[in-house]
């Protein structure tokens, strides 16, 4: 067997930081070794047993290597992400992974490069940013709905990126969409390339943009996940049929090009289409 | 020399992908069929759409995985429209085989489900032997011979179209020949062999709970492979009708072993999740070589060979 | 902290040897209560000698072993001789607790057995679940609730003494539940399960035939594990007698996780072929350890946890 | 799990030596990897798939590590020894292995040793002979009811050991037991360690001369087996309860004192005693 399939740990949660009012981040001691050291824009299952026992997908917020820990960022949108926020610290949770292939980080040193996270989007955008830290010139775009919701925009400032907020309602930065921010950016700026996560219609806007402008870009996708080990096929798009937890969650604007289901439509539990 | 046929249908080799393994679209099936697979049975899906369990549906043990997905798909209307985009053939131009595998609680709902699809498909797989099914479906006809025999009768009875029927049977039985008659007997005109085994349980002992939702899962991956290896070589000495071997092929090996066990071609599901997508194209190479070496001039040959 | 208590018998740990594994002379027994078991079960013996099956008997799978010894034994008039040069107590004095395995092909021959040997023994364990026994042994009585029920009716009825009846069950049953009450209804003390798996084939292809003299074989090790755990779950669920839990077990987090499904005591068999003859104690030292660090005092608060 | 358990491998066989009227040598090629390089004293189980179906153990009496070989020496006795006999060159057999302890064969180097094998019981003799080989001297009981059945006599020579054959019938050598032959060497010479392998009351006999002179010894006994594998108990002796698989077939005389049965009586395959 070549992969390994890595089962749960039952982890203390040592750290709770209230990042917004929606938005909580959960810190883990997490062992480093072979076959689970994560890299940005992977992902790990979250199992809460002692609540619903259900178990969702999260993607890795914090990956810090020195302390060995990890950190997921949860926005309250629904019954199991609420009962996570209703979480102390020392509480236990199931995490297994890390899961999918995360972000391409091979020879990023020192380039100019676009981070566009969107809403909770954030969480792998700035794990990336804090991975990817000096070793290269990085602008993020940190877009919500209002000031609020502003997600690691004050930690990312502390990591050396130049920070590009935005938010819908103008409460702070920019007025308007992530990818008016981003546009307005293109216009005095030229990256070599860009990573973006968010709401997918966000995403399909920034991909036009950036097609547009021929910049390459990596996207970190979502869909309804069960088994995170690439078998279930819950997880697959249309038309390649690739595994959002095996082949993705993030890929290449070439690759996405060829998944045409992209900003159009998800699938649901059932495996029912839902449109955006 | 991998060609073969089952039942009048003609695969390119007898490397098929198991029911519920990357088989809810038709993108995926696509994929494992342009990859190499000689056919492909989709997800079992039933008359209404259906959520499954809750999370966690999976879990790894020793030497494969438990799962409890709970037969989960949008339901017939939405599923055939997934029906209608898998290729006819595949890049080489190919004939690729298409099994639909259908799922219900009682005669009257297999029989719709056969007529609904039996035009989009090159045959239809029964699943009546999912080992953590709702009640009344999969195990809960399988475990029976006459709960069985009605399901299958009524299902052949069903076709208009001689859409040949393969039963899928589980070894979660006291006496699995006695179905596995009770199929044939009813007119199925092959069996899959086997279903999940157990059920098994995974209790993390941290949480101090079984691990999946629905507490217990089908085993499957490597460790069942030999419980698969008896069933069909049992099958083979007691009945007359093709047998689709299935249960922990990861190599080419093991796909020998099965042929020679008695089956007529072979079915891949969990080995993906360790081995990738190309585990098709893999096999087929290393497939071909054995069977060079060997003196085989075809599958037909390897059929059984471990029960003269 | 690990002492339990089973039908009565005081156990010094819940760590007992399985049937079958290194237990067919009183020297081999006593090797394994005095490297730490609280108790041990003897081979599986009958009225008569028995040579068992040809070589090959045992072949390596996936997480386990496939076996068809074939219940070889001297039969009861000599393995008396054995049974009573077990040791009552180990080096430190501890009781240690012996069981017989007996076998037969009715009840009669049981309730025979029960006689001969009940004065010699702590406990006697019914194997009515080996899955390649000679015909009418094993799993022949154990996959019908009647006949089990007659057996252990027998054996019971036979017992003067009180020694407490143990019904070894095989989980290769449509339904275990059904079987268990029947053990249960007619009066079995405890029940033992599982017997081994499948039964399970490994046919080799470089020499185109099954391994196993006998063709077939039981399975256990790591990969039976997860349907022993359903079993002693669902068991536990249904029944009101005590469980001693076996299959798979190879370190203590496997211990603690059938005394969480329901188990009262487990056996330990073929993980000795991995881990050598010190299993018994090294499993020890980290149960005591796990308990200290989860606040358990004693074995009894751990059993059944899971299903809370 | 820490034991690797080898499956068969169906190997052709290579060539085939008739030692004797009744003993021939069967040679196979042997991938000397880790898990699988044989030490002098193990056996192997040894399947005839083709003939009765049956499987039983012997001692490899070749360890060709430079040529990557094995080989086996087979005494017709019954059966399937008869079966074994009547294969050709180009037949295949099904072997696992190796199994058992083998010969303690540390500091091994520069002493003297007396070396005693008594029929078929040359096989792991002349094994521990060739793998020895000029690091120490060695002197070599070798022993038979007859001439024709003395075994590795030759070979053994020109492996630089020291000869010494005796036969029952006096046709080859000294005239008399194995033990007579011991008794008139250890008359003149002094030996730092022996070891031995033959039939059971041989040894035993070997056994109390040596034990008497208080020459370390390490035995190689023979038990009825079925799984090797150290797991069905069968091959258990008394009253330590162990397995000639597992903890044997080797034993020093000092353990050897612990097995109660030794030269007494052994079990057959259906664990019934059988006196010597
Ligand atoms: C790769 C990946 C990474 C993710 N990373 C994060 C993250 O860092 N932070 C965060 O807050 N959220 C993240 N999510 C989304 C998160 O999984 C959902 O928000 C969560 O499952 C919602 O559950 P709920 O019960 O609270 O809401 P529900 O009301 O049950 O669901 C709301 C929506 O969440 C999605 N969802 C529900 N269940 C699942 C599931 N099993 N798999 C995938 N999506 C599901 C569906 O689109 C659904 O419509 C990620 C999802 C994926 C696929
Ligand atoms: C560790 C070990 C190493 C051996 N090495 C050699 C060797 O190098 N060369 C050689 O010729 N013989 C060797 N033997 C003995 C060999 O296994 C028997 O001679 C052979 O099994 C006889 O089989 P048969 O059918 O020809 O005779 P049978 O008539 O069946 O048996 C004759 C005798 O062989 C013994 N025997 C039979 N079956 C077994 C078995 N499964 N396991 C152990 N003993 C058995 C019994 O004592 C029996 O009485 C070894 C045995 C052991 C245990
Ligand atoms: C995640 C998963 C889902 C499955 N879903 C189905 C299903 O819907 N219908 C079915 O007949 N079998 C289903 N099976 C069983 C497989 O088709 C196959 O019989 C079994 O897994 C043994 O083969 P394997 O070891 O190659 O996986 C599923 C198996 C897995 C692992
Ligand atoms: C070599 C071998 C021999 C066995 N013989 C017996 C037997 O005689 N009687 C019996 O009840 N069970 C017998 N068993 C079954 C074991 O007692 C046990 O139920 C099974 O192996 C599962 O446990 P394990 O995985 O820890 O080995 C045997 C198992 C093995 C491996
Ligand atoms: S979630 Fe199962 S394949 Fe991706
Ligand atoms: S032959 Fe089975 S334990 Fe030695």
């Amino acid at each position: 067997m070549n992969k390994i399939i890595n089962n749960y740990e039952i982890l203390e949660i040592k750290k709770i930081i209230s990042e917004t009012d929606t938005i909580k981040t959960f810190i883990f001691n997490w062992e480093m070794k072979e076959g689970r050291i994560p890299i940005p824009g992977q992902f790990v299952m979250v199992w809460n047993f002692l609540g619903k026992n259900d178990e969702k997908p999260m993607s890795i917020s914090i990956i810090d290597r020195e302390n060995s820990k990890i950190g997921i960022t949860v926005k309250k949108i629904g019954d199991f992400t609420e009962k996570l926020h209703n979480l102390s610290v020392g509480d236990k949770l199931g995490i297994r992974g890390p899961y999918g292939n995360g972000f391409n980080i091979e020879n990023i040193e020192n380039k100019k490069i676009l981070a566009i996270g969107g809403g909770v989007g954030m969480a792998p955008i700035a794990c990336f940013t804090s991975y990817i830290g000096q070793k290269s010139n990085i602008d993020v775009v940190c877009a919500s709905i209002t000031k609020d919701e502003l997600l690691f925009s004050e930690k990312l400032e502390d990591n050396s990126a130049n920070i590009f907020t935005c938010t819908d309602d103008g409460t702070c930065g920019f007025e308007g969409y992530a990818t008016h921010r981003t546009i307005d950016l293109l216009k005095s700026k030229s990256y070599d390339m860009a990573v973006v996560c968010g709401p997918e219609l966000m995403m399909k806007g920034i991909f036009e943009l950036l097609e547009d402008r021929e910049i390459p870009a990596q996207y970190s996708m979502e869909r309804y996940m069960k088994c995170a080990m690439g078998i279930c096929g819950q997880c697959c798009v249309d038309n390649t049929g690739w595994r959002i937890c095996v082949e993705g969650p993030v890929f290449s604007n070439k690759d996405l090009k060829k998944i045409e289901e992209f900003g159009k439509y998800h699938r649901n539990a059932s495996g029912e289409k839902e449109l955006y | 020399m991998l060609k073969t046929e089952l039942c009048g249908i003609k695969f390119q080799n007898p490397l098929i992908l198991a029911a519920g393994v990357m088989g809810s679209t038709a993108s995926s099936l696509n994929w494992i069929l342009e990859s190499g697979a000689g056919g492909v049975v989709t997800k079992s899906f039933s008359i209404n759409p259906n959520k499954g369990y809750k999370n966690p549906t999976t879990v790894a043990v020793k030497g494969g995985i438990i799962n409890a997905i709970g037969l989960s798909s949008p339901g017939v209307k939405k599923f055939k429209s997934e029906l209608k985009l898998i290729n006819k053939k595949n890049m080489n131009g190919d004939e690729n085989i298409a099994i639909a595998s259908i799922y219900g609680s009682n005669s009257d709902e297999f029989a719709y489900m056969v007529n609904e699809i039996e035009s989009l498909v090159d045959m239809i797989e029964l699943n009546v032997s999912c080992p953590h099914a709702m009640t009344g479906c999969g195990a809960a006809i399988g475990q029976d011979s006459d709960l069985t025999y009605e399901v299958v009768k009524a299902s052949k009875k069903a076709t208009s179209s001689n859409t040949p029927i393969i039963a899928k049977l589980t070894p979660n039985v006291t006496d699995l020949i006695q179905i596995a008659k009770s199929a044939e007997k009813a007119g199925a005109d092959a069996i899959t062999l086997i279903n999940s085994v157990g059920p098994g349980m995974k209790i993390d002992i941290n949480a101090g709970t079984p691990i999946l939702s629905n507490k217990f899962g089908g085993m499957s991956g490597p460790a069942i492979k030999p419980i698969a290896i008896r069933c069909v070589y049992d099958a083979y000495t007691n009945c007359n009708i093709p047998i689709i071997g299935v249960g922990g092929i990861s190599n080419y090996e093991d796909v020998v072993e099965f042929l020679y066990a008695g089956a007529s071609a072979v079915q891949i599901g969990t080995s993906i999740m360790y081995e990738g997508i190309d585990i098709f194209s893999k096999i087929k190479d290393k497939l071909k070589f054995f069977m060079k070496e060997n003196d085989f001039k075809s599958i037909d040959e390897m059929i059984g060979y471990a029960n003269k």
